[in-house]
């Protein structure tokens, strides 16, 4: 069966977006054969949705701000399962890559001294927290992701990366050894399958927010890389940590950045009261996002909503100014008169928690390195096998994510990454190629669903899905509904493995790889929904209505769920910085 | 930089600043021509022959008859190169249009001199 | 009446000689969707209709289609805003080859977008820090890096749809001002003179179809005409 | 590559904006006025060649309805080519270069150029 053509490279990336660019661009620059697999041409990437800004303590805002102040943030942020030894790394050399960024050509809004423009976001304080707000997220106006997107991939046009575009990841291959060693592949355009044979296969697919209803996330955010890695039999960690950001437009879901609320906008009830200083008398509407949006489901929960269902909230944003919103906020007057029928600059968009980000995901080392457990619960790297950004957990954002940090995670950890598999292929890799029957193995999803006669439709059972994550997941969560979640959703899977793909063809067959891509949010939901009722405690995104406080005792530890046993385990945090004291936990208060 | 055999080593900058010099020396002579008309409602021989003896309006006219050639040909070539894909073809009408500007040309001299 | 009839350029290489028009009755229930929902809804009826999408709000560039007549995303275009007599029309962006139905062959739109070096060029040593840009300098980006590469602009140009292969085009051409006009990028002699042929940027005749259905309401009219404006400066 | 694939280029359902129609028009009236030129440098030639020639002209002008047609004819192509070129003029240096006045331009110059048609009329009959 496996008389399948293969390419060959020393490094396969598969995903097109800020991370899996940026390891890229470091392959790309050492010669290396390197190749980015994306299912969309790479500018169509989640990464280009990202508006307020690359959060860094480059000290332009502040000349005196400092990595360590940012760290603190971070991992009061993540509620103390941040790893402390990754959010090191990735505080202290983010100022490194923001200005490689720069010199890229990415261009940051600036201040009138020259230097690249840092606004406040949610989180970030200086002096451990005692020194009152900070301004550290730099930023290219509102559209930071699509800027930096585009410059990524414009260097690697200058770099002579190869590009597979619209081309689909199916499937991991592992040889005998457990060895990841490539990937089954299906070019979109034409409905080849190649085996895309790689010393180093480098997961940077980004999230999965399409496992709920309502989501802030691009079409194409279905977990790929994460439905790989668990059906390869490979543990995710901390796949319960979902952020439900607090500005999402009502209806459409579309994001509305936090930097809105760091130039001065605010939240309203339908009493026109400021209710976040209700909640965080310090922070106010720039607490952490699990915060704010957890109060706002208090204030719509407590009949203070608005609207004719009183389901949502507003984001005042009149009182600063058209040229405010002009200026530093144009893509949000844009998609808010688009999807809201709202001018900000006379009226308040309609906003509600929407879900964002993953925090959770592949668990690996500050190299990229994929990790999992042995027998006796110690860390072994996975041979092979790397991810970075969304599709990671590195973990630098624990429990919650601070804005800003995702694309700093990126350009950081998808740098690291880089670095890392240039210096393994230089001291030379040399794992055992797959048999047929490994190639096999990888291709039978596909087969399945190129093989089905009859069953149900994907997108009916797509939306079935959503709605049991929504219903039972979502921003507050509680025992009795999850399980009853978790029992829908293991029904729901015996239906997606009968599923029907009616459209077989070949050329630019869309129907087929929404049928591979509902695999993926199956999985994703299916780790989520598990993760989610054994985490016996409320941290960061993690909000159960039956077990309110944080238990430190139990659960300051990583989840980490096993696909094969769907038996959720336990990994200790690194409390181990380099350079720096451990940040012990504390009572998280803004 | 893209190179086309009947570009004739001419850049588009260059091919650009002509079309609007010779359309501003074309409708100043339009003008002039039009006015003349109009002011001189009961035209003789006389008067015609006699502002074409004139040498200034010998060089004006034949100011303007270049810039018809120079005009006419950058924006033929450009019409042709546009619609014409089949090379043979283009090659042809480019080919006739040459030849016609060139006729066009020859035969404005010979009515400004010749007679 | 709230059943909106959709006429949709259907094309499956691999059972069609030829393209044609297919008619779909979609049941909106009076609400304004947006034209992609249209097309989610059509799937849903028939799983084989093919077209790309992803961001869905407007900033990824994916489902540029020609709609009744106009070029525009298909995510951001509300139905109000297209729809005539009841009637939507679908048709992919002209003047690309269509792999099948509205997705379009995107190959020479982006040849000609990498063939403007879309990428910062400063032989100058980096400093540690950022390049410093002024406020002013930086301005001067603003309406052109915003590109998304969508292709509307590109396709609804008669002088790229009769020189795709010289002719570079709106989106290029706007990307190619937008690094001309960079304070920080030291190639502005080399860009320049690679594009003083008669067809790089002088195939544009001012008609502004790009600036017509641009989502992002860019201008590559104006940007070519800086373009001109600096040959001319360069030249004389 | 499949190069059997077809491209969607049936211009009858693409919407043109006047500035692109203007365009076209531009582009015919040029072409008229090229192969018009013949006219305009026979009747210059007879005109000029002597007395006789220049009332051959005249009498031409004044009672042949087919010349009365051709000369109207390329009047008109040459107001319109001649107001579209000044349209095309101010462009070049950065008058009018946004969507808003772009189309009015163009509505100005269809207007106008619609007035000097009619005005060529009057002239010639």
């Amino acid at each position: 069966m496996s008389n399948l053509r293969s390419l060959t490279f020393d490094a396969i990336i598969i995903g097109g977006g800020g991370s899996g660019l940026r390891a890229a661009l470091e392959l790309a620059k050492s010669g290396k054969q390197t190749a980015v697999l994306s299912k969309v041409f790479p500018t169509r990437s989640h990464t280009v949705s990202a508006q307020g800004g690359i959060t860094c303590a480059i000290a332009s805002a502040d000349p005196d701000d400092d990595w360590r102040w940012h760290m603190y943030d971070t991992v009061k942020g993540g509620d103390y399962i941040t790893d402390q030894d990754a959010a090191e790394y990735m505080c202290s050399e983010g100022p490194k890559s923001v200005f490689e960024l720069e010199h890229m050509g990415l261009p940051f809004s600036r201040f009138d001294n020259g230097r690249i423009y840092q606004r406040p976001f949610g989180g970030q304080s200086k002096d451990y927290g005692k020194g009152g707000q900070a301004a550290r997220t730099c930023a290219a106006a509102d559209r930071t992701g699509h800027a930096l997107l585009h410059t990524l991939y414009q260097n690697n046009l200058k770099n002579n990366t190869t590009f597979l575009n619209e081309w689909y990841a199916v499937d991991l291959v592992k040889n005998a050894n457990g060895d990841v060693v490539g990937c089954i592949a299906l070019s979109i355009e034409t409905g080849e399958v190649v085996h895309v044979k790689a010393k180093a296969t480098v997961l940077a697919t980004g999230g999965a927010g399409r496992i709920y209803a309502s989501t802030t996330n691009a079409l194409i955010n279905t977990g790929d890389g994460i439905g790989m890695a668990l059906r390869a039999g490979f543990p995710m960690q901390d796949m319960e940590m979902w952020q439900f950001h607090p500005t999402g437009i009502y209806g459409a879901g579309v994001l509305v950045t936090e930097g809105c609320r760091g130039e001065g906008g605010y939240l309203i009830n339908k009493d026109g009261e400021r209710f976040m200083e209700r909640y965080a008398p310090n922070a106010k509407d720039l607490a952490g996002r699990d915060v704010v949006a957890r109060s706002m489901v208090m204030e719509i929960l407590e009949g203070r909503g608005c609207g004719e269902k009183g389901d949502h909230v507003f984001l005042k944003l009149d009182h600063l100014g058209e040229e405010v919103l002009g200026k530093r906020l144009p893509g949000i007057v844009e998609l808010s008169k688009t999807f809201a029928h709202a001018d900000p600059a006379k009226e308040p968009i309609p906003v509600v928690p929407t879900c964002h980000y993953m925090m959770g995901g592949i668990p690996t080392n500050v190299h990229g390195q994929a990790i999992m457990q042995d027998a006796d619960g110690n860390d072994q790297i996975v041979n092979g096998l790397f991810a970075c950004g969304e599709a990671a957990c590195v973990s630098v954002h624990g429990a919650n994510r601070l804005g800003g940090n995702s694309l700093l995670d990126l350009v950081v950890f998808g740098r690291a990454a880089g670095m890392f598999i240039e210096g393994a292929l230089n001291e030379g890799i040399d794992y055992l190629d797959a048999s047929e029957s490994d190639i096999d193995a990888a291709m039978a999803r596909m087969n399945r669903w190129n093989e089905s006669g009859g069953g149900e439709s994907v997108p009916a059972l797509k939306a079935e899905l959503q709605d049991i994550m929504q219903n039972s997941f979502g921003v507050f969560r509680q025992e009795d509904n999850m399980k009853d979640g978790v029992q829908k959703l293991a029904e729901l899977r015996g239906r997606i493995a009968e599923a029907h793909l009616a459209d077989k063809s070949n050329a630019f067959n869309t129907a087929r790889v929404e049928a591979l891509e509902l695999d993926n949010l199956m999985e994703v939901a299916e780790a989520t929904a598990i993760a989610a009722l054994e985490r016996k405690e409320s941290r960061g995104a993690h909000s159960r209505y039956d077990y309110p406080d944080r238990d430190d005792v139990n659960w300051l530890k990583h989840s980490l769920y096993f696909p094969a046993e769907k038996k959720v385990g336990k990994r200790d945090v690194n409390f181990k910085p380099r350079t720096v004291d451990t940040f012990e936990p504390k009572v998280r208060t803004y | 930089m893209v190179t086309n055999i009947t570009n004739l080593g001419r850049s588009g900058l260059s091919d650009w600043l002509i079309q609007r010099v010779s359309a501003i020396i074309l409708a100043l002579y339009t003008l002039f021509i039009v006015g003349f008309l109009l002011i001189n409602p009961g035209l003789d021989y006389a008067t015609w022959s006699g502002l074409f003896a004139q040498t200034w309006m010998r060089i004006f006219s034949l100011l303007a008859f270049v810039s018809i050639a120079a005009h006419a040909w950058v924006g033929l070539w450009t019409v042709t190169t546009d619609y014409l894909k089949h090379t043979a073809i283009r090659l042809a009408v480019q080919t006739a249009i040459i030849l016609a500007v060139f006729v066009f040309l020859v035969w404005g001299i010979q009515v400004l001199w010749g007679a | 009446m709230s059943t909106l009839q959709v006429s949709i350029y259907r094309y499956n290489p691999e059972t069609d000689s030829a393209p044609y028009m297919q008619e779909f009755q979609v049941e909106t229930h009076g609400r304004d969707l947006m034209v992609l929902n249209v097309l989610e809804l059509i799937k849903e009826q028939d799983s084989s209709m093919a077209y790309r999408r992803s961001c869905r709000e407007g900033v990824c560039g994916s489902d540029g289609m020609n709609m009744n007549g106009k070029n525009g995303l298909a995510c951001v275009t509300a139905l109000s805003d297209v729809v005539k007599n009841n009637k939507l029309v679908l048709r992919p962006l002209p003047g690309l080859p269509v792999i099948r139905d509205l997705v379009v062959d995107m190959g020479i739109f982006y040849k000609q977008y990498e063939r403007i070096q879309p990428y910062l060029q400063n032989d100058e040593p980096a400093p540690a820090i950022e390049r410093l840009q002024s406020p002013e300098d930086r301005d001067k980006l603003d309406g052109l890096y915003e590109c998304i590469l969508c292709a509307c602009c590109s396709t609804a140009c008669p002088s790229f749809w009769w020189n795709p292969e010289k002719f570079v085009g709106p989106a290029g051409l706007l990307q190619s001002y937008r690094f001309l006009a960079d304070s920080r990028d030291t190639a502005t002699r080399e860009r320049l003179a690679d594009l003083e042929d008669p067809f790089s940027v002088f195939r544009c005749r001012g008609i502004m179809n790009c600036v017509a259905v641009c989502p992002k309401g860019l201008n590559p009219t104006r940007a070519i005409g800086k373009i001109r404006e600096m040959l001319l400066a360069n030249a004389t | 590559m499949n190069s059997k694939r077809p491209v969607n280029l049936d211009l009858t359902t693409i919407q043109f904006p006047l500035p692109a129609l203007t365009s076209i028009a531009h582009r015919i009236t040029g072409v008229i006025l090229f192969i018009g030129l013949i006219f305009a440098f026979w009747a210059l030639d007879k005109s000029l060649s002597s007395a006789q020639g220049f009332a051959a002209v005249r009498d031409v002008l004044a009672s042949n309805i087919l010349a009365k047609l051709i000369a109207w004819g390329l009047l008109s192509a040459l107001g319109f080519h001649f107001v579209a070129g000044i349209k095309h003029l101010l462009m070049d240096i950065d008058i009018g270069v946004t969507l808003e006045s772009g189309v009015r331009k163009a509505q100005i110059t269809v207007v106008v150029s619609a007035v000097l048609v009619i005005l060529a009329g009057v002239w010639v009959w």
